[in-house]
């Protein structure tokens, strides 16, 4: 592997990211089954870096789901995502930051169709007229999330507690980086690093001492595919594509899945268990799963969050291997208790404990 | 194990390292025209059997090639061996004898398994 | 008086037009960019379909222009070329203006950067070489990977910057097919136990002799054809290259692990005669190739009348097209001079 | 009562194999099926006997066909077999006259001049003597060319000759050594009593002058016995078993045994009865075109005999049956070798020493349909009534020219037909049988079967001998099958097809299928002498070569087959015909690329000659009889 040529591909991939004033739209999966994982992300960025970044509660899903599973019509998408700017414009914003890939990939993909198709553009901002009576501008810079980990991976790698380093060898953790095929496969240049050899999330792991995995599988799908998930019989199918890709990881024997999006998260994260409790097969080493983490969830252990603090217990393979040879400390105890104290009810059929 | 009302699918890609191409490379040793096909499809085109049910030369031939013996153990057998094919190869391949050492190797792998 | 030329571009093609200008009394200068002439025939170790020494050629067009009538200036870049009244001016880098009565543009193509093609790993994985690299591998008689070993499982990817969209490039560059065929055959020629892939949309197999050695390729080396283009290439924990195609002949993706990856690199229009067709107000087409006034008569002339071309600057060509293709600029450019001292 | 221990060997080594060949044709006829057996027995007290001893003489001892087809070689063959027979036979008389006694046992006919050395000084003894110094003379001079044969096959007038196994080459060394040492042996003592005639008598006083020819006579008297019982006893293990076999294969053969396509004890007779003479190499079209000389016949049998696995021999033939016209032991050659290429149902092997005396073989049954169809596929037979079915074959619809030729035809002659494949029909199956596979075979043979009984016709036309060749022999239905070259024909000879005469010359290609295999030589040569000149060549009929597209060999490569073709086409295209004619589609295919003279099949030939609208046409309609087609077994 020759890291210079990949570095070539980056230079030529150099994407503008905001550097303040943020209008933050929410992804309905993350924030459902990763919610430390927004939260960390609006406190790191408002209280550890001081930015600007505002989040209307009056903002919806992008209906990406609906749309990639064909309920949701193209013309009603468009019109949806005009309302998001519209919400932007209304208060004064320009900066555009997504939380979820699907939805990255929906307004990226609406902003190209409006470059190319103008009279699509002209559509769009009568439908909305007409259905709520407001204007939208395009934004001046759309960055996903990810993207603004990536711009602040530095400070953070300098404001870190822990590294990505095994604490007992002093080796680097082997992490394997997963990043959502609508970040940029749709539209390398709206990626950092295009879409072959995406940096966006390797450049968060070798910026805080961990070492990037390229497998064979690097590129492919964790296996959402939107219509063969939703339909309860074509679940084989999704089920099958995220087999072939821990397949291909297992060998590279990885201490964790970083990914940045929240449906991958998801399905890599809960298909181990669905895997391991279909044929017994496991991906980590030492029988274990492997840990299966957002990028925010990252940072946060790297800066020295609370793990559970950072919502690490909602998932389905538990963290606790990872969060060992990090060296990070943690209190089991503290595992399912709210902040207030109160016990909360253990999940049966956890994976790593 | 659970079930939880749907099941791992067999990739449908060729795993060309996986798999097994023994039947291929024994005709091939011993109908060195087995290589010169290039996939025009004029066997298939003009097959007497092709006229009643999808059997395709052209296509169980790749499959070897490939070791997904698989799906050819069986089809190869719906070959009438009326030979038009070897009169329409523009490439000279001796169509009947790779049907025949296709379907000799496959007996001969049923009886090593019995 | 003789009569002046200026042959910009001193690979094969104008390395001919200026050896058959100079017997036909006219005064040659031949600019040529880098330090040698010979074009990328240089780099070529085999041609096909005969598999002679490229050394044969460079031979033949170096006793060519072996000629008191012709002055050859290597390291010389052309600024830019203007027309001044009966003759035209070529203003070179080395700012030298140098006269002529008529210019034969011949700067030939520049390989297809391979590194484009990111999804192959052209410079990323270790064993993804180009076409031009094996070549250079088979002079010096060793093919190797990168870690020393001999590898036994080479693919080579044919269409590489042609028949591509996405990389801007309609056209088939025609030559690629053969030469992988060449190369495959080559390959088991010096490693007999390799097994050679070859990855391919089409087989065009064009030219005198091409099917032959495409069927010399099958039957005595057992070269494998896969009908399909190559969709990304990945590289495993050993170092294999996992390569990924759709077998459409069984209409099936297919998964290969290879030692060694050729990229069978097409031909582009060279950059430097992009620079002279800005500057001289040269039309292009559509391939970016230098667009000749017909295609069927006069596929040698230019739209500034006394400026002509000569060989792969206006379409891919192999050396026996590109040697007729400079002969027939020649009776052009003599016409030309004819025509105007009458 | 006269005797020495010297001919103790040759005593053992005879009544060995008398009691052998007993034994073994016992165990051949108990393997007859019951069929054969009776026939057998018919034939042995019927005419069949005496036309048995008339072919013994002529083919057995004369050697007629080989002297026929190749004077050298069937003299060593003929002064061997015919002179040994007339040295015993005359040496019996001698000993019964001239012994001592009469009845004397063989050994002292066989050692008369030992016995009695003082025999033959003057009269009659002295002209006997001569006789039977003429038969050894005879004798040793086929041995001379036997010699010579081995060491160089060509002087015979032979390409090839067989390769040897080691038993073979000890058998062969003892037969060498009899009549040498016999010679010798008798000079000796001819010498030592002077007796003898012109050769023994002759070369004993020779070799007087210089050896001690008392001392000598008896151990070559031991040696001639000793290469007698040696050769008697070794005989069952060497291909030199065929000439006490090929008795018993006339015999069952005069008595109307075949082949058909059952491996049994007429097979295996058969199979013992090969001389490995090496005709059928020399014959053989894969021999003369592409140098393979390692598959022939005479390989296959002997592979049989020495059970072992003969699958790429038995596939690697164009079956045209040339070898079996040409085999002077007149096997039927082609027969066995369909049977070999079948799946047998036990292994070869190699057998012991002992065994080799009765050696077990591989059984090959004739397979059944029955249990799941191969082909369960295919649609439900569905037919139009019809007087006569017409069957193009697979091929033909390859050589569209032929099919359209056949339609013109048959309107023209205003039969009421039906076009059985016209959208391409399911194959007769021969090529399967050819191919081994005879239980796929029958099935498609039952499907095929079906159609015609439902179509009602009397009459099935093919124009494709292939076809022709399954459905005659191998289709049990009551209707008349013909070659269209012979349906063509009756119609010619029933008038109701007018053509004019086209004023070209034409050679006629005969198709193996059709030929040699169906034994159709005379209506397609009738048919083109109707539109043409005809001319003859030099391989006419029985004798003609295969195109070498045959379906009979899958082995060979298109390169040979074109090779093999363009030989034949060479051959028949000597006196630049304006058309070289076929009935065959196959040999049209084959033919065309290799030759510059137009290639037709006799139905375009004819199609191109018809006279339409004829004024008084009389219209086809009763069912024409053909003669019956010859018996290709004669």
């Amino acid at each position: 592997m020759q890291t210079e040529g990949k570095k070539r591909i980056w230079s030529e991939y150099n994407k503008e990211i905001a550097d303040d004033h943020y209008f933050y739209v929410r992804s309905c999966i993350r924030q459902s089954f990763f919610p430390g994982s927004e939260q960390f992300f609006l406190k790191f960025l408002r209280d550890d870096l001081r930015k600007d970044v505002l989040e209307n509660p009056s903002h919806t899903t992008c209906t990406g789901i609906g749309y990639h599973a064909d309920v949701v019509p193209f013309s009603t998408i468009m019109t949806v995502i005009a309302r998001h700017y519209a919400l932007m414009k209304e208060a004064g914003y320009k900066n555009i930051v997504i939380s979820c890939v699907t939805s990255f990939g929906v307004y990226t993909e609406i902003l190209e169709t409006w470059k190319h198709f103008p009279e699509e553009l002209e559509k769009t901002r009568d439908y909305l007229r007409r259905a709520t009576g407001r204007e939208f501008d395009l934004p001046l810079n759309m960055a996903h999330t990810s993207d603004l980990i990536y711009k602040f991976r530095n400070e953070i790698a300098e404001k870190a507690k822990y590294l990505l380093i095994n604490h007992k060898t002093g080796k680097p953790l082997n992490i394997v980086e997963h990043v959502g095929c609508h970040y940029a496969k749709i539209f390398p240049k709206y990626g950092v690093g295009g879409a072959e050899f995406p940096n966006v999330l390797g450049g968060m792991i070798e910026a805080w001492g961990g070492k990037v995995i390229d497998y064979p599988e690097r590129r492919h799908c964790c296996g959402f595919g939107f219509r063969q998930y939703l339909v309860q019989a074509n679940r084989g199918y999704s089920l099958s594509n995220t087999v072939k890709k821990f397949d291909s990881m297992k060998p590279y024997k990885p201490d964790m899945v970083l990914t940045n999006c929240p449906g991958c998260t998801m399905f890599m994260d809960k298909w181990q268990y669905t895997i391991k409790e279909m044929n017994g097969t496991v991906y980590g080493d030492n029988g274990e799963s492997i840990p299966v983490l957002t990028y925010e969830e990252l940072a946060g252990l790297v800066l020295g969050y609370n793990p559970w603090d950072l919502g690490l217990q909602y998932h389905m393979v538990q963290s606790e291997p990872l969060l060992k040879k990090m060296g990070i400390h943690y209190d089991p105890a503290d595992k399912y208790r709210t902040r207030d104290g109160r016990q909360m009810p253990v999940p049966e059929n956890m994976i790593n404990v | 194990m659970s079930n939880f009302g749907f099941t791992l699918l067999k990739a449908r890609r060729i795993d060309y390292d996986a798999n097994d191409r023994s039947i291929a490379d024994f005709i091939h040793d011993n109908e060195p025209s087995f290589r010169w096909c290039i996939e025009c499809g004029c066997c298939s085109a003009t097959c007497t059997s092709g006229n009643y049910i999808g059997f395709s030369l052209r296509e169980l031939q790749i499959l070897l090639k490939r070791g997904e013996n698989e799906e050819v153990k069986e089809k190869i057998f719906n070959c009438m061996l009326c030979g038009k094919c070897i009169l329409v190869c523009p490439r000279g391949v001796n169509t009947r004898n790779v049907i025949a050492l296709a379907q000799e190797a496959f007996k001969n792998k049923k009886q090593h398994a019995v | 008086m003789k009569n002046k030329v200026i042959v910009i571009g001193g690979g094969t093609a104008g390395m001919e037009v200026a050896g058959q200008l100079a017997k036909h009394d006219c005064t040659v200068t031949l600019l040529e960019r880098s330090a040698e002439t010979g074009g990328h025939v240089r780099d070529w170790y085999h041609l096909f379909p005969d598999r002679k020494d490229s050394r044969e050629v460079i031979n033949y067009l170096e006793n060519l222009i072996r000629h008191k009538s012709i002055s050859l200036f290597t390291d010389t870049d052309v600024n830019d070329i203007v027309r001044e009244n009966d003759f035209f001016v070529v203003r070179t880098s080395d700012g030298k203006e140098l006269q002529a009565d008529a210019i034969v543009v011949s700067t030939g193509f520049d390989l297809f950067r391979s590194e484009r093609k990111e999804e192959y790993g052209y410079g990323i994985y270790d064993n993804v070489i180009s076409s031009a690299d094996l070549e250079k591998m088979f002079r010096n008689d060793e093919i190797k990977l990168q870690n020393g070993n001999i590898p036994s499982k080479i693919g080579m990817v044919h269409c590489v910057g042609s028949r591509d969209e996405k990389v801007g490039n309609v056209y088939c560059s025609k030559l690629c097919c053969v030469t992988a065929v060449k190369q495959a055959i080559e390959i088991v020629k010096r490693i007999p136990e390799a097994k050679v892939f070859c990855f391919y949309m089409d087989i065009r197999m064009g030219g005198a002799l091409y099917e032959e050695l495409y069927k010399e390729a099958q039957q005595d080396y057992g070269v494998n054809f896969i009908r399909g283009k190559v969709s990304e290439v990945s590289q495993d924990i050993d170092n294999k290259l996992i390569t990924k195609v759709e077998d459409t002949l069984t209409g099936r993706p297919l998964k290969i692990g290879l030692d060694m990856l050729v990229l069978m690199a097409g031909m582009e229009m060279a950059e430097s005669g992009q620079k002279i067709a800005l500057s001289a107000e040269l039309d292009t087409g559509e391939n970016r190739f230098f667009k000749a006034t017909d295609l069927h008569y006069g596929s040698n002339k230019s739209n500034k009348n006394g400026i002509f071309y000569a060989g792969t600057c206006t379409a891919p060509m192999n050396i026996t097209e590109t040697i007729s293709h400079a002969r027939a600029a020649v009776i052009d450019v003599i016409d030309y001079l004819n025509d105007r001292s009458n | 009562m006269q005797f020495d221990p010297f001919v103790i060997p040759f005593n053992i080594g005879l009544y060995f194999i008398l009691i052998y060949a007993v034994v073994r044709c016992v165990l051949w006829f108990r393997d007859l099926s019951r069929a054969d057996k009776l026939r057998l027995q018919r034939g042995f007290f019927g005419r069949p006997f005496a036309k048995s001893l008339k072919e013994i003489f002529m083919e057995s001892l004369i050697h007629r066909k080989i002297l026929k087809s190749n004077f050298r070689l069937g003299y060593m063959h003929m002064s061997l077999a015919f002179g040994w027979f007339l040295l015993i036979l005359f040496g019996t008389i001698e000993a019964d006259i001239f012994g001592t006694r009469h009845l004397n046992p063989p050994y002292k006919a066989i050692f008369f001049k030992f016995f009695n050395p003082e025999h033959g000084r003057n009269g009659i003894e002295a002209f006997y003597a001569f006789i039977m110094d003429f038969l050894l003379a005879f004798i040793l001079s086929g041995l001379l060319l036997a010699v010579i044969k081995r060491f160089s096959s060509r002087v015979v007038g032979m390409k090839k000759t067989t390769r040897l196994k080691t038993l073979d080459k000890v058998a062969l060394t003892s037969l060498w050594l009899i009549f040498p040492s016999r010679l010798l042996a008798e000079s000796f003592t001819s010498a030592a009593y002077d007796t003898g005639s012109f050769l023994t008598g002759s070369l004993g006083s020779v070799f007087a002058s210089f050896l001690p020819v008392n001392e000598l006579a008896y151990p070559f008297w031991w040696l001639y016995s000793i290469s007698l019982g040696t050769f008697f006893i070794l005989l069952p293990l060497t291909r030199y078993m065929h000439i006490p076999t090929e008795l018993f294969l006339i015999f069952a053969r005069n008595s109307g045994i075949r082949t058909g396509d059952h491996y049994g004890a007429f097979t295996e007779i058969q199979t013992y009865s090969c001389s490995s003479c090496g005709i059928c190499i020399d014959t053989c079209q894969l021999n003369l075109s592409t140098g393979i000389t390692d598959i022939q016949s005479a390989y296959l049998l002997k592979g049989i005999r020495n059970n072992e696995d003969v699958k790429d021999i038995a596939n690697n033939c164009l079956m045209c049956g040339r070898c079996d016209q040409n085999c002077p032991v007149g096997i039927e050659l082609t027969p066995i070798r369909m049977i070999m290429r079948r799946e047998p149902e036990t292994k070869s092997g190699d057998n012991g020493f002992f065994e080799k005396y009765f050696p077990s073989h591989v059984k090959i049954p004739v397979p059944k349909t029955n249990g799941s169809l191969v082909y369960g596929w295919l649609p439900a037979v569905k037919t139009t009534k019809a007087e006569v079915l017409y069957f193009a074959g697979c091929m033909t619809h390859l050589t569209p020219a032929i099919k359209k030729s056949m339609i013109k035809i048959l309107d023209a002659a205003g039969v009421n037909y039906n076009f059985m494949d016209e959208e391409g029909g399911v194959c007769c199956g021969r090529p399967l049988m050819l191919a081994g596979k005879y239980k796929q075979a029958r099935e498609l043979i039952n499907y095929n079967s079906k159609i015609i009984k439902q179509s009602g016709a009397n009459i099935l036309v093919t124009s494709c001998p292939i076809c022709y060749k399954v459905f005659r022999e191998s289709y049990y239905l009551n209707i008349d099958v013909y070659h269209h070259s012979q349906f063509i024909n009756s119609l010619i000879n029933e008038d109701v097809l007018r053509l004019r005469f086209l004023r070209k010359k034409i050679t006629y290609h005969s198709p193996c299928e059709l030929g040699r295999r169906s034994g159709v030589y005379a209506e397609p040569k009738e048919v083109l002498k109707h539109v043409g000149r005809l001319q003859l060549t030099r391989h006419e009929d029985e004798n003609a070569y295969c195109c070498g597209g045959s379906l009979g060999n899958m082995h060979i490569s298109y390169a040979q087959k074109k090779k093999i073709a363009s030989d034949a086409a060479k051959d028949l295209t000597r006196n630049n015909p304006d058309i070289l004619a076929t009935a065959c589609p196959l040999c049209k295919k084959t033919f065309s690329p290799v030759t510059e003279t137009p290639v037709a099949d006799i139905a375009e030939i004819v199609a191109e000659a018809i006279i339409l609208s004829h004024p008084d046409k009389k219209n086809y309609s009763k069912v024409i009889s053909l003669k019956e087609p010859v018996d290709i077994s004669e």
